[in-house]
């Protein structure tokens, strides 16, 4: 189901991508980062209900949830967040520029 | 002491982070590249060939901690990274506005030598993510830094597929560690070499293939480069062209080294196809275009299709050939661009349909040119003609003839890239025009200083291909036998299978 | 946005917020929270009163420069590699100081703490810098 | 040894430095230095027996075979000489011929620099290292050729033949690489040791072709002849230099050298025969149409270095005795006749035959000398080259099978040759002028010397041809690898082979005489057959390619940003599925676990909410509902045990809307741009690049559990952390360097906006 999901989740982020807006580009690169986080979060295996803390006198790792792939996540969520904040001024200066939002017009530029 | 590659440019850009005048920039962001250099020059002497030092960071040991492994391949990266980038920092002294320095040019500088650093040093999948992202986000700024159209439109090109590739990376290490409970590469190897099962691993390895084929630039990936490094300042394409895509190659060569080596024939195959088709098409395109920038750009891509055919040859004498390449490419290709930017000082344009004479009025432009160029071409005794010479001679004793004959071939058709520049930009006659406002008469020798230490760099890796050649092989045999890597990152570790 | 409630309510979330933050990151090692949620939570407080008033405002009750966080919090955070070196450790190797406070209780200061407040300071300083930047360019027009 | 060519390494770099008192002098002063060389050599060849070879050996890459070493034996003793000897006459001519040439340092430059690679390259005694001598000969002809490069055809030219001898020079390249894996070794020495080992080897066949593919190119055979003539662009001393005595005798030396190692097979007895017959014959033929006077001697040097080929093809005693002598004969006449082309080019201000004429008076000298080497050339008595003729019919003669095809050729490309000889003399010296744009007068005593030494030498050896053999002994005992005794005269006595050669001379004497009725016919058969001429046809080849690769490039460089993603996506896919398949990956065993109601819902609403941002037409709603999926991820961190992760989620997901918004304000709103046809071929990619991260997430459902490092982490938490949120423990400590870059990029991030939008400022 979730498997279900992360597909759903990154075909649209494709699609996204592959349309003319740039607007469009950024919710694509959003929506695949999504679709990434998740698939690591689930192919490291799901436990419901058990965070990851510790006492003095009990620390069972087998009851806990796996904490690795939620630091890891973590560090991927607020690095695409940079990204994703970069992105959209590089967005909003490029319209800003260039008074368009269509990705073909990049193209002529190359010969 | 081999975490300094990384603190070093940080600390650097910390102290650029709080001044904000060009000269105060300019001070630091040379003399910080200057340390990176000094630091790595003392690593290598201890590495030396041999050894590999290892340091867990956090003094947390492997495979709990980062660990931070520098072994021969890794120390000689290193070196030519600092190289290549202190020339490049005094390059920049002249060669970027100086509007772009108080904006920091020199911070995004740094941390990009600090990303690329990282990536030479760490021993940790995820941690390599963490390098990655920070050497793009560096790029991603420099590249756009100027906020010109052009520079925009390049940089969301290059922006997407970097992008793209990095959810590759990030969702191949999310199902690695899935699958092994691991992060730290010796690690990883320990369990994937026990594990029967490991073929299953090939979907990350794929992914992983994937990432660092579009870092590098492999044939049906390779688009974002063409289309983006002619954008920025030429400073910062140099720059580009020396670290980007080589790291892109150096993650391919350590991961497909390390561990994942499952599975041999397919791979190897899909690699030397790969690297064919690279050689190929890059070196056509090279041929067929008339703007510097552009060429050379085709070219590098060329290029990284010999380093690929080295790792797919998969023998210790090729992968000290494909890093051999590496470093030389690094040197000549960077020097490349710095005269490109040389010229167009001169002329205004990189345009060769409309550059000409230069051989006449600059003949020291004309040596400090040919160098990298014939370099790049497999002149001997430069060392393009060493590298050449180690990957086919590997290529041929393991008898892949048909993709070492198109390694061959393909030497032709750089050569005739190089040479087209030659002809158009310095033999040809020079146009007969007023030139324009505020172009340059001539070219202080200082500012020439870059492409020289790199030139002489270029002649010293060529005449000394044996004093270092047992530094290469070293690296190769370090890369083909894991046992010693492993060790000595898992020194305190039980890695009994399972 | 510029709501009369909002205003006037300001200067009471943030310090609300700011307060928050500063738990959020102390409390981190040991409840969820820590210098990001942190950061972005302090970075909030002033978020709030750019779009109550406006950048300018939040700019002066910040009394400087978001860089100068950014900068700050990454000299924090690399510093807080250097004890592991000094103590003949990798660098980054966690070093702690026991400080007896009452009874049984012991505040327990060390170099992942200082570390962690390099981050919440960077992090409020990006997201500062994010939001500063494309809010005054906004208003510029 | 390694000392001179330093030296003349040296001597290369030293030139634009000299002091100014000696810049008239240049040349001379320079030919000091192949003076001493060739007085060396002399000096250490007095005692050089056939058998005698000494060497030295420098380690340069030990490890890979590749030594600096240096071989003196016959073979080498030889070269040297011509190259050291020629050099020294030729730089004595330069130093008046160039005397007017802006650019002459570079010329003394580049001259110098080639003639050391010759001398590096005639005493290698690796072939790797022979190799790289190889090459540079090639780049510093580039550069002589490209002297007067601000002309379009120099330049053309120049490329032209560096393409072509670089082409030959790697196959060369892999061929000395293959020999070297067949012997284990590079060192010529060895080699021949193991001559027999390789001569069996499953590889030799592909090595012979490689390595002659090296010599055809370098020594201008046919079908490469064509760069020889084009490459008469350059100044007439590299002219005389390089495309008559040295670097087109590369090739030939290498045959030489590797006779011993690769030749007395049949293969290279009909390799290299045929290649170089037909070069013999096409080469003279084309050489009688030609006017200009280097064009013709260009044509003749093809046409002789198709006979040298075609001794050592035969690979006879006799024929390599003939090809030794003819080497040098060769180089005599023609470096003279090339020499004596330039005066007349520097005194008349033309090469075109037609316009020359009547010269013997203002040219007394020149004529004189000019018509000795003539003789040489035509192969007439009293002359060294009748000899070197004589010997090289008697060599064909002896070959077995095909002696008839081969003394056919000979003969006939001989009767081109006396043809030719005395078209030449006649037209230039004799025939009435048609009109020179300078009236000409005799030349001075530096560029006369040159011809006169030659000529002199050629005569003095035809009249005692006994003191030559001290040179050719050793070099052909060197080739032959027994000691061999040669015994030359002018008159063998009367039999077959004088025969032939009076009926060549006559033949050749009457179809000059005749000249005037063949020559134009000749002339419409060449422009029937030969209409392609060949440097034309590589030019287009090389034009063609260029147009080919830039449609390539078009097609695959076209800039549309979304398709370079499509074709990234699509490999992408391509390249999954297909090594799901190869592995046969695909039998993935859910377990199929049930989920919580709240889950399912969860998860449905966010799948409705991520297709509706697909084709959502107002930027608002696409916004919103990609926040309804971040919160969902949010939601869904928390239910599966991420408190940490879900509250930076939704706080992360907050600022990027913030952010949104900000921007949006400044954006346009979606504008339909795509049509539906491309809209639904995306779906269709998208759906396959969704459907293997679906594949991909099933099959990492195969997890084993043992999660060794979490477990690690988890224990040591406290203890070693001191903290109870692991999480954050982690960030902080175990993986404190992750969050290091994290916070690295953070910041980059934030400087690079501001630069961004703030750049513009100053621009508008």
């Amino acid at each position: 189901m979730l498997a279900l999901l992360v597909g759903v989740l990154s075909s649209t982020g494709v699609y996204l991508l592959l349309r003319r807006s740039v607007l469009k580009l950024v919710l694509g690169i959003i929506f695949l980062s999504n679709a990434v986080n998740l698939t690591i979060f689930i192919a490291a295996g799901l436990v419901q209900g058990k965070p990851v803390f510790v006492s003095e006198d009990a620390a069972n790792p087998a009851d806990m949830a796996d904490p690795i792939p939620q630091a890891l996540i973590l560090t991927a969520i607020v690095i695409s967040f940079g990204l994703v904040a970069f992105t959209l001024a590089l967005k909003y200066k490029y319209f800003s520029l260039s008074d368009t939002d269509d990705l073909d017009e990049l193209k002529e530029l190359e010969e | 002491m081999i975490a300094l590659p990384v603190l070093i440019p940080l600390f650097t850009a910390i102290l650029l982070v709080f001044s904000n005048q060009a000269r105060y920039q300019k001070i630091i962001g040379v003399s910080g590249a200057f340390a990176i250099f000094a630091t790595s020059l003392f690593i290598i002497s201890n590495v030396g060939g041999k050894q590999i030092e290892v340091l867990q960071s956090s003094n947390w040991e492997a495979p709990f901690g980062i660990s931070l492994v520098v072994d021969t391949f890794s120390a000689l990266m290193l070196v030519i990274t600092g190289f290549v980038s202190f020339a490049l920092a005094v390059y920049s002294l002249f060669y970027i506005d100086e509007k772009l320095i108080t904006h920091r040019y020199f911070l995004f500088f740094h941390t990009l030598l600090m990303g690329v650093n990282g990536a030479f040093i760490t021993g940790d999948v995820f941690n390599l993510y963490v390098w990655f992202e920070v050497m793009l986000m560096s790029s991603f700024v420099l590249i756009t830094l100027g906020s010109k159209p052009l520079q925009l439109k390049g940089g969301i090109k290059y922006l997407t597929m970097n992008l793209v590739a990095s959810l590759f990376f990030l969702a191949g290490i999310g199902i690695l560690y899935g699958k092994t409970g691991t992060l730290n590469m010796a690690h990883l190897a320990v369990i994937l070499q026990n594990d029967e099962q490991a073929i299953l691993m090939n979907t990350s390895t794929m992914l992983f293939f994937m990432a660092f084929g579009i870092k590098a630039a492999v044939f049906p990936f390779f688009f974002w480069l063409p289309s983006s490094y002619h954008t920025p300042p030429v400073a910062v394409t140099a720059f580009f062209a020396a670290l980007l895509t080589k790291v892109g190659v150096y993650a391919m060569i350590r991961v497909f080294t390390l561990f994942f080596i499952q599975d041999p024939q397919f791979w190897h195959t899909l690699l030397l196809a790969v690297a064919g088709l690279t050689m190929v098409v890059g070196g056509m395109a090279a041929a067929s275009h008339y703007e510097i920038r552009r060429i050379l750009s085709f070219h590098i891509i060329s290029q990284i299709g010999y380093m690929i055919f080295g790792l797919g040859v998969f023998t210790p004498l090729a992968l000290a050939g494909a890093i051999y390449f590496m470093i030389h490419n690094m040197l000549a290709k960077t020097n490349t661009f710095l005269v490109a930017g040389h010229i167009n000082r001169l002329k205004g344009t990189y345009k060769l349909k409309s550059i000409g004479g230069l051989y006449k009025s600059y003949p020291l432009l004309g040596i400090l040119f040919i160098i990298p160029a014939f370099a790049l071409a497999g002149v001997p005794p430069l060392p393009g003609f060493f590298g050449k010479f180690f990957l086919i001679k590997a290529g041929f004793e393991a008898e892949k003839w048909f993709i070492s004959g198109v390694a061959i071939f393909t030497g032709v058709l750089t050569l005739f890239s190089m040479i087209k520049i030659w002809n158009e930009a310095f033999f040809k006659k020079g146009l007969e025009e007023v030139p324009e406002q505020g172009l340059r008469e001539r070219l202080p020798l200082r500012e020439l200083l870059p492409s020289m230490m790199l030139g002489a760099g270029t002649i010293l890796l060529g005449i000394g291909a044996g004093v270092f050649f047992d530094y290469f092989i070293e690296a190769g045999n370090q890369l083909m036998n894991s046992d010693q890597y492993i060790q000595v990152v898992l020194k305190n570790f039980e890695y009994v299978a399972n | 946005m510029k709501t009369i409630i909002l205003q006037m309510a300001l200067p009471y979330i943030r310090f609300i917020l700011i307060f928050f933050s500063v738990i959020t990151l102390f409390r981190g090692h040991n409840f969820p929270g820590g210098g990001f949620i942190g950061g972005l939570m302090a970075s909030g407080a002033f978020i709030f009163q750019a779009l109550a008033w406006d950048v300018n405002s939040s700019r002066k009750t910040l009394r400087t420069q978001p860089s100068v966080l950014i900068g700050s919090g990454l000299m924090m955070a690399l510093l807080s590699a250097i004890p592991g070196i000094l103590t003949g450790k990798p660098f980054l190797t966690g070093t702690w100081v026991k400080i007896p406070l009452f009874a049984d209780h012991t505040l327990k200061l060390g170099t992942p703490l200082l570390f962690d407040i390099g981050v919440y300071f960077t992090v409020a300083g990006v997201v500062l810098m994010f939001i500063y930047t494309l809010m005054e360019e906004w208003q510029w027009k | 040894m390694t000392i001179l060519l330093l030296l003349s390494f040296l001597s290369a770099i030293w030139v634009p430095y000299m002091p100014k008192i000696l810049n008239k002098y240049k040349g001379s002063v320079l030919a000091s230095l192949p003076l001493s060389v060739f007085i060396l050599t002399l000096a250490r060849g007095t005692g050089l027996t056939g058998m005698t070879s000494t060497s030295t050996t420098y380690e340069w890459i030990p490890q890979l075979g590749l030594n600096i070493t240096w071989t003196f034996d016959g073979l080498s003793y030889l070269f040297l000489l011509l190259v050291s000897g020629i050099g020294t006459l030729i730089l004595i001519y330069a130093n008046e011929y160039m005397k007017h040439y802006p650019d002459k340092d570079r010329f003394y430059t580049f001259i110098m620099l080639f003639m050391a690679s010759m001398m590096g390259l005639v005493l290698s005694g690796n072939l790797l290292v022979l190799f790289l001598f190889w090459e540079l000969t090639s780049f510093t002809s580039f550069f002589l050729i490209s002297f007067k490069h601000e002309y379009e055809k120099a330049r053309q030219a120049a490329l032209q033949s560096l393409l072509i001898t670089v082409m030959g020079g790697l196959a060369l390249f892999g061929g000395i690489i293959l020999i070297g894996q067949m012997a284990g070794s590079f060192e010529i020495a060895d080699l021949m040791e193991k001559s027999g080992e390789i001569k069996s080897h499953r590889l030799y066949v592909p090595a012979l072709i490689l390595v002659l593919a090296g010599v055809v190119t370098k020594s201008a055979q046919f079908p490469f002849h064509f760069w020889l003539p084009g490459a008469m662009q350059a100044p007439t001393p590299v002219s005389a230099y390089l495309h008559s005595a040295t670097m087109v005798k590369a090739g030939i030396f290498l045959l030489a050298r590797l006779n011993p190692v690769l030749g007395g097979t049949p293969q290279w007895m009909i390799l290299v025969s045929l290649i170089g017959g037909l070069t013999m014959f096409i080469g003279a033929y084309l050489s009688l149409t030609q006017t200009d006077l280097k064009a013709i001697l260009a044509y003749t040097t093809v046409s002789s270095l198709g006979t040298m080929v075609l001794l050592f093809g035969i690979d006879t005693q006799a024929s390599i005795e003939a090809a030794v002598l003819f080497i040098i004969i060769h180089a005599f006449y023609k470096a003279s006749l090339f020499m004596i082309a330039g005066m007349i080019d520097h005194k008349t201000g033309t090469r075109d035959v037609t316009l020359l004429g009547e010269l013997w008076k203002p040219m007394p000298k020149t004529f004189i000398f000019a018509s000795l080497a003539l003789l040489s050339m035509a192969g007439l008595p009293p002359m060294l080259g009748f000899i070197g003729k004589e010997l090289i019919y008697e060599a064909k003669i002896q070959v077995p099978d095909i002696a008839i095809i081969l003394m056919i050729l000979g003969v006939g490309s001989n009767i081109f040759m006396v043809w030719v000889s005395t078209m030449l003399g006649y037209r230039t010296f004799i025939e009435k002028a048609g009109g020179m744009p300078k009236p000409p007068n005799e030349n001075g005593w530096r560029m006369l010397l040159g011809p006169f030494v030659l000529v002199l030498l050629s005569l003095f050896f035809g009249l005692y041809p006994a003191s030559i053999s001290g040179f050719v002994e050793p070099a052909i005992s060197t080739i032959l690898r027994e000691p061999a005794t040669v015994y030359l005269s002018l008159w063998h006595g009367f039999n077959q082979v004088l025969l032939l050669s009076i009926l060549t001379v006559a033949t050749g004497f009457s179809l000059f005489l005749l000249r005037k009725k063949i020559i134009p016919v000749l002339k419409k058969i060449n422009s029937a057959l030969f209409s392609i001429r060949f440097a034309d046809v590589f030019n287009k080849l090389i034009i063609g390619f260029v147009s080919l690769s830039k449609k390539k490039t078009a097609v695959i460089q076209h800039g549309y940003h979304r398709f370079y993603l499509m074709t990234i996506f699509v490999a992408a896919t391509v390249l999954i599925w297909f090594q799901i398949y190869y592995t046969r990956g695909w039998n993935v065993d859910v377990e199929y676990t049930r989920q919580p109601y709240y889950v399912i819902a969860l998860v449905i609403i966010m799948m409705g909410a991520s297709l509706i941002t697909a084709i959502a037409k107002s930027r608002l709603t696409a916004i919103i509902s990609m926040g309804v999926v971040g919160l969902g991820i949010a939601l869904l961190y928390l239910i599966y045990s991420a408190v940490d992760l879900a509250i930076t989620q939704i706080l992360a997901e907050t600022l990027t809307l913030v952010l949104f918004v900000l921007v949006l304000q400044k954006l346009p709103r979606f504008a339909r741009l795509s049509s539906r046809k491309s809209r639904i071929r995306d779906a269709i990619i998208a759906v396959a690049a969704g459907s293997f991260m679906t594949i991909l997430v099933l099959k990492s459902f195969h997890v084993n559990y043992n999660h060794p490092i979490s477990d690690f982490y988890v224990r040591n938490s406290l203890p070693g952390g001191f903290g109870e949120n692991v999480v954050n423990v982690i960030l902080v400590d175990f993986r404190a360097l992750d969050t290091l870059g994290e916070i690295t990029v953070l910041s980059i991030a934030a400087f690079g906006v501001y630069s961004l939008v703030k750049l513009n400022k100053l621009k508008k």
